[in-house]
């Protein structure tokens, strides 16, 4: 029954925000049928489309499993952002040495490096100085965040990792390493089968690790109360530097993913935003890594859905974003459901009792 | 002079039979063009936008014009969405920015019935792709000679002593750098002990930031901004109005920005290059291969000059251009440090 | 005599309890009204229903004759009820001059804080409840953070009181001063609901008592001609022992000793100054004393939450001071926490999570890091059913069982564990007298099995009734040790307040 | 020296000012219980409806009236759902920044077309304040700036009066820290929550009107760039406290004017920019230290009832 709840829910909720979207679209002069419609097979609509779909959640899947194991260890990681460029460079910086190693090594190492350069960066200054000086983890997260997209920018922009010639990005990284990717089915998306492997790998060890292992244990007992932590003998300030360094090792796992599935090589543009799209995927998922799957596949399916809604309904980007801005907010504010339910009931309750009193 | 494409065929290609447009417009067949921006957006005031407007322009001259937008959030985005109006069989795609460079020749492969342009970057060898090169050193060039000028010799009212103009990049990325060392060189071809202020914003979307780097230049003596940084850029000729000194546009003519101010702009018709390959497709003259656009057929250039300057600054502008055209000046594209 | 306020048939259901399942009241003007029951009855429910902070799922309340129908705790204190709340209502950032007349603030839109300040003092002198109107609540202690509490009702001069086992935390002196507060209201004619599990301050304060059971009020009695053992009774529905029998005591070798320790408290004041004291296997040794001077700290310290700053802790012959908690619970040291909630479990947790807390990294509860939940509930079953936690039910959240259950979860993890020392602070803090007996016949048996138990509690009875030696701890010193036989409250009473013992020996 | 150059100190005050409106605003948000990430978006709001205001009207000051009430009125909405749905905080502010950098870019496309607002929109007047501008060497920070700068200080001196020294700010700081407590005493939880709320909003459209309308006159797209966000972390930095908000607003602001100052001498622009955040974190690491969040924040309530 709850977990019943727990899935209708967001889904009514989310219909309410489109109905309300509907509205505001059709208000501007667009045909909200056909809006939504381009949404839709934009998101499914062949198997193409669907592969994109995937595509985009996988990112947002990685990096908020992290952010899911952050906030259930009380720790709030803003700065995943940071952490997934930063493991993405790593990722691309092994990538392009080493050629001499066989591939699957080669691919190996990229990810471990994405792995660990995400969890120094996020274990390290706002892990530690959070333990042992309470240094508040947002401020510290969300400024390394933007140190290492200076950084990144720094590498490529004229600084060691940019590629000879003028344009600044890096060299791409060796072709064994690249994924490949399905070579029937999602044709002509970047999906590959290893970065879909990769991930549910992901979900499955965050979920095993959360809720299997003592170190989950752990974590949560910290996260929840960390009084009561310390009286169980587990030493809080470890976890807390563990519990941000796991959450940049997601990350940083996203960029290497990112990186070795799609991108193949740093590029400037650095406006992906996967860091704080993935905070609102971990909490819609209310930090169980199961349900992570879920909502970020359903913001997967509003990415690429709404860059097919332009193309389709010749919709401008800004109303994508509009409209996804309200379904976020409405998904929030799911709970408003029963409690209309149940302000209905209540009332109807006591109509029903008026006349018998 | 707005940004104008009103006259749409001044800037003609390199190698389009040009005479053609008033029969094709009579007869043109429908073709479906679809533009992807890179992660700037429309919004950039910049390419991306000129990109945009060369469009329309094409969509309102041209019959039978059918047009789309996609901006992309991420570098992710590139491929998805070249390759979303590829399979929707549109018959130009065309890609802003060097940025996807790689996307567009992964897409342009698998789908070799649709035209690509790629703008910013050149591609060649693909049949199907055709990419616009803009010399933007040399609009920066000239720009620069003007600011030399204005400056050595006291041209407008409340130039100072300090022989020092600013410059406010967006980003060290190519097309910004190539403004920057043109503006450099041609400065100092006027005034070789001049100083040029350079300084990066890292966004091309903050107008307060831009207008704070741009009080910084000024405190340090600088009257002339030249700031090559999108939107951020509108804000360090704000700040140059607000501070009664000189500012230098970029991209299109700015001078609607602060009349008075902006003495002129560095010009790259980016509506240009996307109108007249958008024309190419229809008549079927579609050329792979690079197009280089440049002084020699006014794809780069100048705004006209702000009102009382004399005709001295005009002329020099002029030989500079001739010298450039000939060859005798090579303009470089690396900002000198 | 007329009725001030009268419950009529009140129901007051929460999804899946009853918590109030046709209560009925009358309380009189001028009287004394004792709620009694057991933990989890139904008597909080009841007060806050009254108090506006919970609505009644049917039936009504009146007050003076008219119905009321409050809508939150405004209308209420607009109607004249006051409540001292049984779980502080208390903003620990503000001060304490702030927390009493927030909501009735002096001044206009600038707050008043120096009258504020004189407000609290002259109310804190009058009513013989020493406080410092500047200090912030959060750092006080839980005894004093009563205070406020009791402050905070008395400031909105109510038309009636309601008392919510307000002296759980005060000293006996405390209690008396109450006391007289409580006289002198009724002698004005103020009606106050008294809740305690405490039967003789019941007996002795009380002019009648109404006893809920299960939600429901059983009988309403007068006090005189009621004796604790019929009370009890009543409550529990059931005969109580309310003395524990406790076999003489068979002492062995030292279990713990603690050697000149000195501990700062976590807000870096130094709590024990040079503590000495030894445990025997098969001794209860009770430490007495008044809130704050130490003794809290003390247990921290030998449990491994508090750095010792100097001296020695020797379990079992074998140093321990500079071992870790886990390390400590591995020897074998059980600690219930003073404060059941913040310390002593998760609440988010269910109960299996929560009895394998201290154990969750041995076996069988997990091996090579890996939990075994199946490991952990059936031994949360066993617990359970031992120690009679209601609801029983392992995955229930611990948050969701009353104080007394929670207590029992805490207690039962403790023991269970096959401790060679136990250290108990305040372990029937706001229990039932069943319950109490229930948790003091836990402490016998340990101790009658050859384990060391160390004892603290405000509470002198409890002391008395249980220790084989006691400690008096005063401003982190220990001033005497007492045998448990001949000790007297009078004797300790005055240890307690820094007078050393004639015939002590430490 | 740099710091012989006053410029440097007009430029951290004005740098300052954008990061501390919100940041205040976010600590009345967070005072009375509720996480406020959205400032951000309802900065875009105010930023764009100040310029649009201004320009409709003509007068510059009905534009900075025209934020303030949008920006109230978009924190209405996140107060909603935070208070009367208990939907998660920091979703609600994400959605709202999301959707406020849609809309406002939307607006801007539709109204003014995608070559920015118009030129001619009135921005809000520039002052001196005579005779302290002619202090030498620090006289700069008073000379020219913004009148939001001026209107910006007395309001954050202001605000700080109010929380710690009226009743009202009593209440507020009292619901934030146990809802509970305060409802047992007849304060009313949910309406000043509400207040607080809309009173961040209000702050934060004037630290977004005061980059549109304040030192320029214009809008473009995301012209807030992450200011919202700094401002979150300046509020954090400064415990919850508009002084302390302000003090942090004034560090980034420096640090920031250094970065721009640094310029020009051959270090790459990218590890200039670090500095301010370096710094921040430095500064939160040797000085600060812990900055514990008022017991409630974020945590909805629900009398139950
Ligand atoms: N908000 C609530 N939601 C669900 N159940 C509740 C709630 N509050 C109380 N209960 C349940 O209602 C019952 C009565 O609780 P109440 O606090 O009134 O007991 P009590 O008589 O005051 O006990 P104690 O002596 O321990 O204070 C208990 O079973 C308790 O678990
Ligand atoms: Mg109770
Ligand atoms: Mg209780």
């Amino acid at each position: 029954m709850k977990a019943l709840q727990s899935i209708l829910l967001p889904v009514a909720a989310s219909l309410v925000a489109v109905v309300i979207g509907g509205i505001l679209v059709a208000a501007l002069g667009y045909n909200p049928v056909s809006v939504y419609g381009s949404l839709i097979s934009g998101a499914f609509g062949n198997l193409g489309n669907l592969g994109n779909t995937l595509t985009a959640s996988l990112p947002l899947i990685i990096i908020g499993l992290g952010i899911a194991l952050s906030f259930q260890s009380g720790l709030f990681n803003i700065g995943a952002d940071g952490q997934y460029w930063i493991g993405a460079t790593a990722a691309v910086w092994v990538g392009y040495h080493f050629t001499s190693l066989p591939g699957w090594l080669h691919m190996l190492f990229c990810l471990a490096a994405g792995m660990i350069a995400g969890a120094i960066w996020a274990g390290i200054v706002p892990g530690l100085t959070k333990a042992f000086v309470g240094a508040h983890e947002v401020i510290t997260t969300m400024m390394m965040s933007y140190i290492a997209i200076l950084f990144a920018r720094y590498l490529i922009e004229g600084g060691p990792m940019q590629e000879k010639g003028y344009i600044p990005q890096s060299p791409l990284i060796a072709s064994n390493t690249q994924f490949p990717y399905f070579t029937q089915g999602f044709m002509r998306s970047q999906l590959s089968p290893i970065s879909m492997a990769i991930a549910a790998l992901a979900v499955i060890v965050a979920w095993f690790l959360l809720y299997k292992t003592t170190l989950g244990f752990s974590l949560r007992s910290v996260g929840l109360n960390p009084r009561a932590a310390k009286y169980a003998g587990i030493r809080v300030k470890l976890h807390i530097v563990l519990a941000l360094a796991l959450s940049g090792l997601f990350a940083g796992l996203a960029g290497a993913v990112q990186m070795l599935g799609v991108d193949h090589q740093l590029l400037d543009g650095f406006s992906s935003n996967y860091g704080y799209t993935a905070i609102v995927v971990a909490l819609l998922a209310r930090n169980n890594p199961l349900a992570v799957v879920i909502s970020g596949l359903f913001f997967g399916a509003l990415t690429t859905g709404g860059q097919n809604m332009q193309i389709a309904s010749n919709v401008p980007a800004s109303l994508t974003n509009v409209l996804t801005g309200l379904i976020i907010f409405f998904v929030g504010c799911e709970r408003i459901i029963p409690q209309v339910i149940g302000w209905y009931r209540r009332r109807r309750s006591l109509r029903a009792q008026t006349p018998a009193s | 002079a707005g940004c104008g494409t009103n006259n749409s065929s001044s800037g003609t290609s390199t190698q389009n039979s040009g005479g053609t447009s008033n029969s094709t417009s009579t007869t043109g067949k429908t073709i479906k063009v679809g533009l992807v921006t890179d992660t700037g957006g429309l919004n950039d005031n910049s390419f991306n936008h000129l990109a945009y407007v060369g469009m329309q322009e094409a969509q309102k001259q041209l019959p039978g014009i059918q047009t789309s937008v996609v901006q992309s959030q991420s570098e992710s985005d590139y491929v998805p969405n070249l390759s979303h109006f590829a399979q929707d069989g549109y018959n130009l795609v065309i890609a802003v920015g060097y940025l996807m460079a790689d996307a567009v020749q992964q897409v342009a492969k698998e789908y070799p019935k649709t035209h690509f342009l790629i703008i910013d970057d050149s591609i060649t060898g693909i049949p199907n792709v055709a990419s616009a090169i803009f010399q933007s050193q040399q609009a920066g060039y000239l720009a620069g000679v003007v600011a030399g000028m204005v400056q050595k010799d006291h041209l407008l009212k409340n130039i100072n002593n300090h022989n020092t103009v600013g410059v406010v990049g967006g980003q060290e990325i190519p097309p910004v750098d190539s403004y920057i060392a043109g503006f450099q060189q041609g400065f100092h071809s006027v005034d070789p002990t001049g100083k040029v202020l350079i300084e990066y914003t890292n966004s091309f979307n903050d107008e307060a930031a831009g207008s704070q780097y741009a009080q910084n230049e000024i405190a340090q003596g600088a009257d002339i901004i030249f700031p090559v940084a999108g939107g951020t850029g509108i804000g360090s000729i704000k700040a140059a109005q607000s501070a009664k000194v000189y500012a230098i546009g970029v991209d299109t003519d700015q001078s609607y920005l602060a009349p008075g101010t902006v003495i002129t702009s560095a010009i790259k018709r980016v509506d240009t290059s996307v109108f007249d390959t958008i024309k190419a497709v229809q008549d079927g003259t579609f050329k792979s291969g690079v197009n280089n656009f440049d002084l020699s057929n006014d794809g780069v250039g100048i705004a006209p000059l702000i009102s009382g300057l004399p005709s001295s600054v005009m002329n020099a502008v002029n030989q500079a251009k001739q010298q450039i055209l000939s060859g005798k000046i090579q303009v470089s594209s690396t900002v000198q440090k | 005599m007329d009725t001030v306020l009268e419950v009529v048939d009140l129901k007051k259901w929460f999804p899946g309890v009853k918590a109030n399942d046709g209560v009925n009241l009358a309380v009189r003007a001028g009287e004394v009204h004792a709620i009694l029951g057991e933990n989890g009855a139904g008597k909080s429910t009841l007060m806050k229903v009254i108090y506006g902070l919970l609505e009644p799922t049917a039936g009504e309340i009146k007050l003076f004759g008219q119905r009321a129908q409050f809508r939150s705790p405004r209308d209420a204190i607009l109607a004249g009820i006051g409540m001292v709340h049984q779980h502080f209502m208390l903003i620990p950032a503000l001060t304490v001059a702030e927390n009493v007349v927030l909501g009735d603030e002096p001044g206009g839109i600038r707050f008043n804080r120096r009258e504020a300040v004189r407000r609290v003092r002259e109310l804190s002198e009058r009513y013989g409840l020493a406080i410092d109107p500047n200090a912030k609540v959060g750092d006080l202690t839980v005894g004093l953070q009563q205070r406020v509490e009791i402050l905070k009702a008395f400031y909105r001069k109510a038309r009636v009181l309601i008392l919510d086992e307000p002296t759980a935390l005060l000293t006996p002196q405390e209690t008396r001063e109450l006391f007289n507060i409580i006289r002198a209201l009724k002698a004005e004619g103020v009606p106050v609901l008294f809740i305690s599990h405490k039967l003789d301050e019941v007996l002795e304060i009380s002019d009648r008592v109404t006893v809920m059971r299960a939600g429901k009020t059983v009988e309403t009695l007068d006090t005189k001609g009621a004796t604790p053992q019929t009370l009890a009774n009543l409550m529990v529905g059931r005969e109580v022992v309310l003395r524990v029998e406790k076999p003489p005591m068979k002492a062995g070798s030292p279990a713990l000793e603690v050697r000149d320790l000195r501990v700062r408290s976590a807000d870096r004041h130094e709590r024990v100054k040079g503590v000495s004291l030894t445990v025997r296997r098969g001794e209860i040794l009770g430490i007495a004393g008044i809130d704050g001077n130490g003794q809290f700290e003390l247990a921290d310290a030998i449990a491994g939450l508090l750095r010792a700053e100097a001296g020695q802790i020797v379990l079992d012959g074998r140093d321990i001071t500079h071992l870790s908690p886990a390390e400590r619970t591995e020897l074998g040291i059980a600690y219930v926490p003073q404060d059941r909630q913040l310390d002593g479990l998760v609440l988010s947790f269910d109960l299996a999570d929560n009895v394998i807390l201290r154990d969750f990294r041995r076996q069988p509860f997990s091996r090579r890091g890996i939990l075994n939940r199946r490991a952990a509930e059936s031994y949360a079953k066993r617990l359970i059913e031992a120690f009679d936690v209601r609801p029983p039910d392992f995955r229930r959240k611990a948050s969701e069982l009353s104080g007394g259950n929670q207590q029992k979860v805490i207690l039962a993890r403790e023991v269970s564990r096959d401790p060679l020392v136990l250290i108990a602070a305040q372990p029937t803090r706001g229990l039932d007298v069943g319950a109490i007996e229930g948790v003091h016949r836990q402490l016998i048996r340990l101790r009658n099995e050859g384990k060391a138990v160390l004892l603290i509690s405000l509470e002198l009875d409890e002391i008395l009734s249980l220790s084989d030696r006691i400690a008096v701890m005063h401003d982190g010193e220990i001033v005497g040790v007492v045998d448990g036989e001949g000790a007297t409250r009078e004797q300790l009473g005055l240890m307690m307040t820094g007078q050393r013992a004639k015939e002590g020996t430490a | 020296m740099i710091f012989s150059n006053p410029e440097i100190w007009a430029l951290t005050l004005s740098m300052a000012i954008p990061l501390a409106l919100p940041a205040v605003g976010g600590t009345f948000s967070e005072r009375t219980g509720v996480v406020n990430i959205a400032m951000e978006g309802i900065m875009l709001i105010g930023a764009f409806f100040g310029v649009a205001f201004s320009y409709w009207t003509g007068n510059a000051w009905i534009g900075l009236i025209g934020a303030i009430v949008c920006g109230a009125l978009t924190a209405l909405a996140l107060a909603w759902g935070a208070i009367h749905v208990s939907a998660d905080q920091t979703v609600l502010g994400m959605g709202i920044n999301i959707f406020a950098a849609g809309l406002t870019t939307f607006l801007l496309n539709t109204l003014f077309g995608y070559s920015g607002t118009p030129v001619n929109t009135p921005k809000l007047p520039s002052l001196s304040i005579p005779g302290l501008d002619r202090i030498p060497y620090i006289g700069v920070i008073f000379t020219n700036q913004s009148v939001l700068v001026y209107i910006g200080i007395i309001l954050i001196f202001l605000s700080h009066w109010f929380l710690f020294s009226t009743r009202l700010g009593l209440r507020m700081r009292s619901v934030g820290e146990n809802p509970l407590a305060a409802d047992t005493l007849g304060i009313p939880v949910w309406r000043l929550r509400y207040l607080g709320v809309i009173l961040s909003g209000v702050f934060s459209a004037i630290g977004g009107a005061y980059l549109s309308i304040g030192i320029l006159n214009g809008f473009t797209s995301n012209m807030t760039s992450g200011r919202g966000y700094i401002a979150l972390a300046a509020m954090i930095f400064g415990k919850w406290t508009p002084l302390g908000s302000f003090g942090a607003a004034l560090i980034f602001g420096f640090s920031t004017a250094l970065g721009i100052v640094l310029q020009g001498h051959g270090v790459s622009s990218n590890i200039l920019q670090m500095i301010p955040y370096a710094l921040t974190i430095l500064a939160l690491a040797g000085l600060i230290g812990r900055s514990t969040p008022p017991a409630a924040d974020g945590i909805p309530y629900e009398p139950r009832r």
